[in-house]
């Protein structure tokens, strides 16, 4: 399961997603919205994807996940548009054998995300916006439009 | 004469002033020439801090790969979060 | 929130309880039921506790989760009685600024937990019965009781 | 005279077919000696393989710990899961 949706995430449905009478472990990961960043005092997160390539993007870390730490299955969602303080923006699922798969798959997944998933992140604070980098490659800063 | 389909993301959607767009081109051209065509289109793109990255339908190229008739090109800014660096969540 | 339920785990109930507005990742580990176990065609597991001292240790493991690695809350759930195939048996939800610190305390409780906290598994297999090990400083054997 | 409680679990529950009970105690007894008494008065217990280690009032203890009066003494035969050495899930 690979989706990019408008609506807050459910990870309930992840997990059911990733469930296998073969797996004796999950683990979930959920990025949500924090109230400072840097110094600002956020007031919301507004994410925007380029959905097509983010999910097919999602699929292949999904698929890498498998092979290169045995995990069973994988589901990853992320949502677009304004996120609140507090709400999830990505929430993935991997389950495995054993734990220690399940943890590694799903730590893989999370960190590849942020680096290569066509998502941007729009973080609203007290005074300004800015678009929040950087990727893979490029220079450690953020572009300000403000 | 070709036609290419351009998608545009967060700061060069917001600088550009649209999602996509088409172009029509009358020679070969790579990734990396259609992008400096765009940003002399749009001067204010020349502000971005960052290299773009470059898709062609949907799949991540080099800057020097070629375009072909109905090809999809999106440029991509950098993505949230990212560098362990700068880890933000 | 530090559980000994006899219900089904309600991983959401978790998530909810470690949300915080500074905390931007949520890390959770469910353990749950294989069909196969060591070669044996497992039926349901069956769990048992002592139910007072699991909850102190849980919440002993919950705060030295905050100290070590600087989770912002942490919530454990364990299942006691019949836990069926796909089922889970344990829950845990961490909740940090960054997703190292969730991770890590995640990781560590789940860990620690199985170590320490006085919870016994029966695994009901097609042709017997056996009481899982091995505990902290015991032989890495099992009780066998058929 | 001093009374404590005991608390029994899995299979050490099992052979004594009990989850609890109480004994009377003539004099000062360490949670080891207490346990030597309960596998005298169950020799099945004898089979089981692996220690058990002690909880003294829901805490884990010493083999050489004193119990007091009304104290609440448990035997905690090995947990489910537990060494990396044979990670279960």
């Amino acid at each position: 399961m690979f989706e990019v949706v408008e609506h807050p995430l459910d990870l309930a449905r992840l997990v059911a997603a990733v469930g296998r009478a073969d797996a004796g472990a999950i683990a979930t990961f959920l990025g949500t919205t924090r109230e400072h960043n840097a110094g600002r005092r956020v007031t919301r997160l507004e994410y925007e994807a380029y959905p097509e390539m983010a999910i097919r993007e999602m699929r292949r870390i999904g698929q890498q996940a498998l092979e290169r730490f045995g995990a069973k299955a994988v589901a990853i969602a992320h949502r677009v548009g304004v996120v609140e303080i507090g709400e999830a923006s990505v929430a993935i699922a991997v389950s495995a054998a054993h734990r220690d798969a399940a943890f590694a798959g799903c730590r893989f997944a999370i960190d590849r995300l942020k680096e290569i998933v066509p998502i941007w992140k729009k973080e609203h604070y007290v005074g300004g916006e800015i678009w929040i980098g950087p990727q893979r490659g490029g220079p450690p800063d953020s572009i300000s439009i403000t | 004469m070709m036609r290419v389909r351009l998608r545009f993301f967060a700061a060069v959607r917001e600088r550009v002033r649209a999602a996509e767009a088409t172009r029509e081109l009358a020679g070969p051209t790579t990734v990396e020439a259609l992008w400096d065509q765009i940003r002399r289109e749009y001067p204010s793109l020349g502000e971005l801090r960052g290299a773009v990255a470059f898709a062609l339908n949907q799949e991540y190229v080099d800057s020097k790969t070629m375009v072909q008739d109905n090809d999809e090109v999106a440029f991509i800014p950098p993505v949230s979060g990212g560098s362990s660096r700068h880890q933000d969540v």
